[in-house]
């Protein structure tokens, strides 16, 4: 099966993602639509290293869970405490700061 | 693909693992780097094993410490030649060793230490149950104005993590100009992003705000590394390797050995562009160019002053550093298609920053539209696309990060009863009040409007000639018409401080430490230094100019 | 390496303005006096420029020279020729004036402790000075661009911190006028500096260095040719900021809320110094660089400056504020000058030089005496006043010389630089000479309205009670009036020096004087 | 000798520094220093004009050259002197007189407290005098031209407190600017086409240039004497100019500034010579003001400007004359010297009325005052029957000398300009005999002013009755002197160049005419003023007289138009300055202003909104790189 169809699939989830951040309210779902998108880099990363026939994709992959990882940790920390502050997870209702 | 490619696949990760060749690290090239990032790690385990007493000062000098000696590791590799003849790349192919990183590096530090200066300042707001505090949360976790957090202000706790994460992040962005190949760039992003994200959560005062501004700028921060991240996928698919050296030879079609998958791809641009622009994205976002601003002031306003007046500096030189790394040494192959784009670029951040920062009233938001307006000119000397034009960057970077610096430090000495009183209004009459800090905040803000004899005019000077060298001659009109805007706002500063009488109310100017003192001294002298005699910066940047590739 | 005389001669104004600054608050006197001290050493100095200038000698002379920012092509490099050793003579010459005039102008009580007008107000004229000094010295283009945008903010700060104390209306009132005044200014001035940093740029990426004396040899033995558009673009990116500064119509309307808001000692400084550094800048940058470009142009100056001229007097006419009468003559006498820079002939540009020294200093004793009436009646507008001659005399009498002055009466400096701005423009341009001469009968129209108005007519009762001039104000307006007659009936010092300058720009701009139909004996010898 | 000459100008000049930065320490002696200087530069002058009768005719010219006064390249201006015959006639004129009027002041200005300023100003203005007519360069005279214009002013307005005083003085300058226009711009073409404008060079260069320069020329030189000479168009600003003390009216606007204009044309006979057209203008305009300023004259109440609008017509005279070319030049000056005896004499004497009569100026309140002022009465009387031109006296010669020249003229031209002379010698002889009537004849119609202070008639002091009596015996011998055997012609001719003109009918029968118009004249005056009691309260009077009292309604016209039309102007450019000019630029800085705070909005504090930016951002980006691809 040809693998570019991965690359598809790969950007169609990146759009679904992004189309998320933009779309839902909820800052947890939010976050969570940013880790789509980087899942969908790592589904175009094996992909990619699949035709290239080069590990560097692969390990790329890795690297990306481990950061997306790390990212989890510092954003549900600032999530979390805002919530806690404002008994709310939207991200329209921080909008103390604007113009 | 064919099924004799997967075999070799296989074939090799069958391999007896001892086959696997050790990675060969050249550790006093990369000394800065790992200097800050031990510290970094030494600091998380004084916050374990410290007692809290001891753990502010053990902090403080930990990290100021780490920092001076990495600066002296920079001097010392560029006195080696490191930055010029014995240029060169280090452990295998991950980290460029060479002039713009090494110029770049010794100012991110430079303005990090006079940063952690303003970090430690304990002197500005009056005592708290007899504990001294500084700028930062007692306990970030707990909630604003709940019981927990009184008690923890009882107990005199202070965020002291604060040296720590600060220190990731300046490690991030040493490497991040540095990296010379997409992988270490991203983990880089993401090493300075991550702890920025926790230090702009973490204000004392105006929790709400600062908490706000945190999230704001994760999502946001996360949202543009995503694209980065797709983007560097495509280029990895376009060249089939992550390393720009390669990269490169692949774009400008000098590549060695092309196998068919490889061929196949590189016929595609497709690829080769869209992914180039996603990185674009990512690397503009962090430089905060228009349309990818928007964060900008919100966390500008929202941050902690001291870590506000930090990133302004530190962020803006790593993320131009790592932007013309990634278009000399990367895409110099393509720069009849990113020229045009970042030109479009470059002329909407100038304007957009220097018109929108006219109608502001909180000082914070102000500067922040004005670092817009500053990075729309930095563009205009990346595009010249000319040796003069990446010295002048590099030079423009070190005089701005100063006078930021100095001004976000002069920014969190103006205080009233709920903090700092960023609000324009309330600066009515400093002048009349204290003369003295509103005379160096006139000099920033002087700096920033580019007038004669401060950095700020050296600079802008330098990068609009290497534009108009370099056939810009249309960005240096747009630049000179929006440096006009912008000068109408800076002067409306100066004009609410000499020449309006003081407010009854008015904010007092605290007092501050010896830390903040040499901050704004530091600010100052580089300002006047720079904007009188730049010759020798000018030349340090021109001998810098070269990458390695 | 020769003693650095011009570099001492703006040093020294700069230095005394720090030291002014740093005197304490209390010692408000000491600053006083030290500022004066300061600038009369000056004065010493410009004159020893003046002395060891030899007319017969090099085009540009006391030269210094030092590297700078190797990297822009910039030197430190200073020279002067006729023309800059008069108007740096003028500059030292009227800053002790100034000083003296502005005594009391600053006595603001201080805010707070710390806060120093009468130290900031002596320091910041002292650095103007400095700064004017230093850019007529100026050979190297981006030095004097550099000199010519940073004096912009003590002047800035000179206008927006010490307004008029006599202005009609509530404080706020007159705060805000102020400072959109200074802002005005600032922004004016600033926008015309920026346009020309653009052409600085532009100018060194076609000549690669600054150095006015090398592009202009270079251009003059050929080895640097312009594109004819890169030149007249060049040329009016630097004559726009210049004609900013000048002022010229219509750019001229910062000028008077400038001066109108500002005290009379700083209106004096910026009509009658700082704008001197527009028109010197015409004479030798649009002109020294750009010769071809500037004789493209000139029809087009040319017509502005007559606008300038009717314009600024007829609106002087209108005008009920004393102030802003005289800002809008200025506008009219800088029309006047230049139409003399531009008319390119040697009695053109020697009168537009004169022009420069004499109006300095013929607006400063108008307006400093003026400045003297006001501080007495607390207020600038024209119909306050009536019967003053009767009241206090002697300052009627200097008020009218004054006056005269600006009306270019023969006798008093200013006539001799206006008949030759005639003659020169007539000799090339008739019709424009003649709508000039104009200018003369609208002149006196304005002056001898508003002299009529102020001190002639039945005494106004809040009049009666002036008291005549003071000692100070005496030594202020006495010398002035000396020096307007004496350069009126005698003006050879002057002539000398800026002839051979003059006989020097001409051959910039590869231009001879228009030959008399008829050689007459006189004209042979 | 001719070292001397710079002491004529320096002389009254020190006395003017002196007496007007002295102080009031010298209150005291102030009018002594001046007169003492003024009467310094007649001796002088006295001495040099014995010195130059010494010499032959033609090397009677004396130079002086004190030093450069403007080097500029190809411009020279010297401050340097020429005294020949035409300028000492004026040397003389002007200090003799002007001591005079010196003297005169003394006892005229006694209870003005600013007395010493006065005489200061007279000082000036006879050095600036002297400067005028001393000049080698018009360029120098130019310097004189405008000095005496200032002088004229500062008196006119000396009582400033009177603000139609301050006003006169104001006009009086103005109007002289516009003529000064036309001198400079003269001046200008003379150095354009010579490349001097000293008097030699230029005069003797006159012939070479093209006609059409040496009208142009001389239609300027000729708009400058109007102005200072009040001829028409120029001449609105001597009537007011009567606000001026009497001894000022009596030196500047009759005996002698006002005469500089014929100075100037004369001086510059050769250019006029030259350029016909520019004569035919010259001889036109003294013509009109001839009979202008004589009807004006007829119309006065106001002895001072009645005598204001003689002098206008009699310049008028001078200036017909020196348009007449080289038959007029020589009578011209000598009409000239003798009108300055005369006038100023009339001046005087009306000074020493109005001095009786608390400064009452209206002729309806005087009449019978020969009893009780005789010397005045005398005097006045003698430079009367002079300037009606009675046989024998001063006016006779000079005037009789013009007619015929008139008449000599030549053609329908001369006839024309001779019957205009012999009706304004008619009109001349009418209203100066009204003026005798109404002052010294007739019931006394004085009452109490305001303040009921009756007058009471007297005569003056020694001090100004002594300088109305010499002036006197000029105003009856100088013509006399100066006619019998042509002694003016003479000593002017190498100057001015002389031509006798031969009229169409004989000398006699003109001067007979001459006499029978006068005598005419005096009996239509003595008619209507002699016979009848003069009504206290002017009838209405005729269309013409009515206007005649307003200047022939030439003021109304100069004020609706220069006046209103000019503060409309001004108005309308205050408005755009305001409005247009600086409106455009706080437009630009307020569109600016609005752009940013309609931008501000997109700010709006949402983070999906800042990351919608980030996503079309990227869009565009791709788009925008892939566009370049493409193209």
């Amino acid at each position: 099966m040809n693998p570019v169809n991965y690359l598809y699939l790969a950007a169609l989830l990146f759009t679904i993602g992004a189309a998320g951040v933009l779309i839902r309210r909820n800052a947890i779902v939010v976050f969570m639509c940013v880790e789509l998108m980087l899942n969908a880099c790592n589904l175009a990363f094996v992909a990619f290293s699949r035709m290239h026939g080069n590990l560097d994709g692969q390990i790329f992959a890795f690297f990306t869970m481990v950061v997306a990882a790390a990212e989890v940790v510092v954003g549900l920390a600032i999530i979390v405490s805002v919530f806690r502050a404002r008994h709310s997870a939207s991200v329209d209702d921080a909008s103390l700061m604007k113009l | 693909m064919s099924s004799m490619a997967v075999h070799s696949l296989w074939t090799t990760a069958a391999e007896p693992l001892d086959k696997i060749p050790a990675p060969h690290i050249e550790y006093t090239q990369l000394s800065p780097v790992l200097i800050v990032i031990g510290a970094a790690i030494l600091g998380v385990l004084v916050e374990a094993f410290v007692p809290r007493k001891a753990r502010y000062h053990s902090q403080l000098f930990l990290s100021v410490v780490a920092l001076v000696a990495a600066f002296a590791a920079i001097v010392a590799l560029a006195a080696g030649g490191y930055g010029s003849t014995k240029a060169q790349i280090a452990a295998m192919g991950a980290i460029a060793v060479d002039g713009p990183a090494l110029f770049l590096q010794g100012t991110i530090l430079l303005a990090s230490v006079v940063a952690i200066f303003t970090f430690a300042e304990r002197r500005l707001d009056p005592a708290d149950h007899g504990h001294k505090v500084d700028s930062f949360a007692a306990e970030a976790a707990a909630v604003p104005g709940s019981d927990q957090e009184k008690a923890a202000v009882k107990a005199g706790f202070t965020t002291t993590e604060v040296f720590p994460l600060a220190l990731f992040a300046i490690a991030g962005m040493l490497v991040f100009p540095a990296a010379n190949d997409l992988l270490t760039l991203f983990v880089a992003l993401e090493v300075f992003s991550l702890p920025l994200y926790l230090l702009c959560a973490v204000a004392r005062r105006k929790r709400l705000m600062s908490q706000e501004a945190a999230v704001k700028y994760f999502l946001l921060g996360a949202f543009s590394s995503a694209f980065l991240l797709f983007g560097i996928a495509l280029l990895y698919g376009y060249a089939g390797s992550v390393s720009y050296a390669t990269i490169a030879s692949v774009v400008d079609g000098t590549v060695g050995s092309v196998n068919p998958a490889l061929a196949d791809t590189m016929g595609n641009d497709a690829l080769l562009l869209i992914g180039f622009a996603m990185i674009l994205t990512g690397l503009l976002f962090k430089v905060g160019a228009v349309p990818f601003h928007m964060w900008t002031p919100d966390v500008y306003q929202g941050a902690p002053t001291p870590v506000t007046g930090f990133m302004a500096a530190a962020t803006k030189v790593a993320a131009f550093g790592a932007l013309l790394r990634l278009l000399y040494v990367v895409l110099p192959g393509l720069t009849w298609d990113w020229r045009p784009v970042m030109w479009g670029v470059a002329i909407v951040t100038m304007l957009g920053g220097a018109i929108v920062a006219i109608t502001q009233t909180d000082i914070k938001r102000l500067l922040a539209y004005s670092s817009i307006a500053h990075a729309g000119f930095l563009l205009a000397g990346v595009i010249a696309a000319t040796p003069s034009g990446i010295s002048s960057v590099l030079f423009y970077l070190g005089a701005y990060s100063f006078v930021t610096i100095g001004a976000f430090a002069v920014v969190t000495l103006v205080r009233d009863a709920g903090g700092e009183a960023t609000h324009l209004s309330k600066w009515a009459g400093l002048g009349r009040r204290s003369p003295l800090v509103a005379a160096v905040f006139a000099v920033f803000l002087l700096a920033f409007a580019g007038i004669p004899l401060t950095s700020g005019f050296s600079g802008k000077f330098a990068v609009f000639k290497a534009a108009a060298d370099g056939g810009a001659g249309a960005l240096v009109v747009v630049g000179v018409i929006s440096s006009a805007i912008a000068a109408f706002f800076y002067i409306r500063v100066i004009v609410l401080m000499f020449f309006s009488e003081p407010k009854a109310d008015g904010p007092t100017v605290a007092v501050p430490s010896a830390l903040t003192t040499l901050t704004i001294t530091a600010g100052v002298v580089v300002t006047l230094v720079l904007g009188f005699a730049p010759q020798y910066f000018l030349d340090l940047a021109n001998q810098a100019s070269v990458f390695v590739r | 390496m020769s003693f650095p005389l011009l570099t001492v001669t703006a040093a020294v104004p700069a230095v005394g303005a720090i030291l002014t600054a740093a005197v304490p608050a209390a010692r408000r006197t000491a600053a006083k006096w030290l500022a004066l001290l300061v600038s009369l050493a000056t004065l010493v100095l410009a004159a020893v420029v003046f002395v060891r200038f030899e007319p017969g000698g090099e085009r540009y002379q006391l030269t210094e020279s030092h590297s700078w920012i190797k990297d822009f092509g910039v030197r430190y490099e200073l020279g002067v020729d006729g023309i800059g050793v008069a108007l740096i003579a003028l500059t030292a010459l009227l800053i002790p004036f100034i000083v003296l005039a502005g005594w009391h102008d600053a006595d603001q009580e201080a805010s707070s402790k710390r806060w120093r007008p009468t130290q900031g107000f002596f320091a910041l004229i002292l650095m103007v000075e400095a700064m004017v000094i230093l850019s007529f010295e100026a050979t190297d283009v981006f030095l004097f661009y550099v000199l010519f945008e940073a004096m912009l903010i003590p002047m800035y700060f000179l206008i927006g911190g010490f307004g008029d104390r006599a202005h009609a209306g509530s404080d706020e009132n007159a705060a805000a006028q102020r400072s959109y005044a200074a802002v005005k200014f600032l922004l004016y001035n600033l926008v015309g500096g920026l346009i020309m940093l653009a052409a600085v740029i532009g100018l060194y990426v076609v000549a690669g260095n600054f150095s006015l004396t090398e592009i202009a040899e270079a251009r003059a033995n050929g080895t640097l040719d312009m594109a004819t558009n890169t030149e007249r673009l060049l040329f009016l990116g630097f004559f726009f900021a210049f004609a900013v500064k000048a002022p010229l119509w219509p750019l001229h309307t910062w000028l008077p809320n400038a001066m109108g808001e500002a005290t009379a000692p700083v209106a004096v400084l910026i009509t009658a110094v700082v704008d001197k550094v527009g028109t010197f800048a015409m004479l030798r940058f649009c002109l020294g660089l750009f010769p071809e470009a500037s004789q493209w142009a000139t029809p087009a100056i040319i017509v502005l400056a007559l606008i300038s001229i009717v314009y600024g007097a007829l609106v002087a006419v209108g005008q009920r504020d004393i102030k802003r009468l005289v800002a809008y003559a200025s506008i009219s006498h800088f029309g006047f000058i230049i139409l003399g820079i531009f008319a390119m002939t040697s009695q053109g540009q020697s009168g537009a030089t004169l022009y420069m020294v004499n109006h300095g200093i013929s607006t400063a004793a108008l307006m400093l005496v003026a400045g003297f009436l006001i501080s007495r009646r607390g207020s600038r507008l024209i119909a306050d006043y009536g019967g003053v001659q009767k009241v206090a005399p002697v300052l009627a009498g200097t008020f009218l010389i004054g006056g005269l002055a600006t009306l270019s009466l023969p006798g008093l400096a200013p006539f001799v630089s206006e008949f030759l701005v005639l003659v020169g423009t007539y000799a090339r341009y008739p019709v424009a000479g003649v709508i000039a001469t104009t200018g003369i009968v609208l002149a006196a129209l304005y002056t001898l309205v508003l002299y009529q108005r102020t001190m002639t007519g039945p005494v106004k009762e809040e009049v009666r009670s002036l008291p005549d001039l003071r000692a100070r104000e005496l030594a202020v307006a006495v010398p002035l009036i000396a020096v307007l007659i004496f350069l009126g009936v005698f003006p050879k010092p002057l002539t000398d020096v800026v002839n051979p300058a003059v006989r020097h720009t001409m051959s910039d701009v590869q231009q001879t004087d228009p030959q008399p139909a008829i050689q007459t004996v006189e004209a042979a010898k | 000798m001719e070292n001397l000459i710079a002491l004529l100008v320096g002389a009254p000049l020190l006395g003017a520094a002196v007496l007007l930065c002295g102080g009031r320490r010298l209150d005291k002696t102030g009018h002594w220093i001046g007169t003492l200087l003024a009467a310094v530069s007649f001796a002088i002058g006295l001495a040099l004009f014995v010195d130059m009768l010494g010499k032959s005719a033609d090397d009677r010219a004396l130079h002086q050259r004190l030093y450069t006064w403007i080097p500029v390249e190809g411009f020279q201006a010297d401050i340097a002197f020429q005294l020949d015959q035409l300028s000492m006639t004026f040397v003389l004129l002007i200090s003799g007189v002007g001591t005079l009027i010196h003297v005169y002041s003394i006892g005229y200005m006694e209870h003005d407290e600013r007395r010493r300023r006065f005489f200061g100003y007279l000082n000036l203005f006879v050095a600036a005098m002297l400067l005028l007519v001393l000049a080698d360069n018009y360029l120098l005279l130019y310097f004189g031209w405008e000095g005496v214009g200032l002088a004229s002013y500062l008196l006119i307005g000396f009582w400033q407190h009177k603000p139609s005083a301050a006003t006169a003085a104001k006009k009086a300058f103005l109007v002289n600017r516009v003529g000064d226009m036309g001198l400079s711009i003269a001046i200008m073409i003379m150095f354009t086409t010579f490349g001097t404008f000293a008097f030699g060079p230029v005069l003797g260069a006159a012939g070479e240039a093209s006609e059409g320069t040496l009208t142009a020329i001389g239609l300027m030189l000729l708009l400058a004497a109007c102005g200072k000479s009040a001829q028409v168009p120029l001449q609105s600003w001597l009537g007011d100019a009567m606000e001026g003390p009497t001894p000022v009216s009596a030196l500047i606007h009759a005996a002698t500034m006002v005469t500089a204009g014929v100075y100037l044309i004369v001086r510059s006979a050769d250019i006029f010579n030259a350029a016909p057209d520019a004569q035919t203008v010259v001889v036109v305009v003294g013509a009109v003001t001839l009979l202008f300023g004589a009807i004006v004259g007829c119309a006065k109440d106001d002895i001072k400007k009645a005598l204001a609008g003689s002098t206008m017509s009699q310049i008028g005279y001078m200036i017909l004359a020196a348009g007449l070319g080289p038959i007029g030049y020589v009578f011209a000056i000598m009409h000239l010297v003798t009108h300055g005896f005369f006038k100023a004499g009339l001046f005087l004497g009306a000074g020493s009325v109005m001095h009786g009569m608390n400064d009452e100026v209206d002729m309806r309140r005087y009449g019978g005052l020969r009893k009780y002022m005789p010397v005045t009465f005398v005097t006045f009387g003698l430079g009367y029957l002079a300037i009606i031109g009675f046989p024998g006296l001063s006016g006779f010669f000079s005037k009789d000398m013009i007619i015929e020249a008139a008449f000599a003229k030549g053609g329908t031209q001369g006839w024309i300009l001779g019957s205009v002379t012999l009706l304004g010698a008619a009109i001349t002889a009418y209203y100066m005999t009204r003026v005798m009537l109404m002052t010294f004849f007739g019931e006394k119609r004085w009452q109490a002013d305001a303040e009921g202070h009756e007058p009471h008639p007297h005569e003056s002091p020694k001090s100004m009755t002594i300088p109305m009596i010499l002036l006197a015996f000029g105003s009856v011998f100088a013509g006399g002197i100066f006619g019998v055997g042509d002694r003016f012609v003479h000593w002017l001719e190498p100057v001015t160049g002389y031509a006798h003109g031969h009229p169409p009918i004989s000398a006699a029968a003109v001067t007979s005419a001459t006499v029978a118009v006068m005598v005419i004249g005096v009996g239509v005056a003595y008619l209507q003023y002699g016979r009848r009691p003069v009504p206290v309260v002017a009838p209405r009077g005729s269309l013409l007289t009515r206007a005649a009292r307003r200047d022939l309604l030439q003021d109304d016209f100069n004020h609706a138009v220069f006046v209103r039309g000019g503060t409309h102007l001004t108005r309308s450019l205050v408005y755009v300055d305001h409005s247009l000019v600086d409106g455009v630029v706080n437009g630009t800085a307020a569109s600016v202003g609005g752009l940013s705070g309609r931008l501000r909005k997109l700010q709006n504090g949402y983070a999906r909104s800042y990351a919608v930016s980030m996503f079309g951002g990227t869009a565009v980006l791709i788009a925008a790189t892939l566009l370049m691809r493409a193209v």
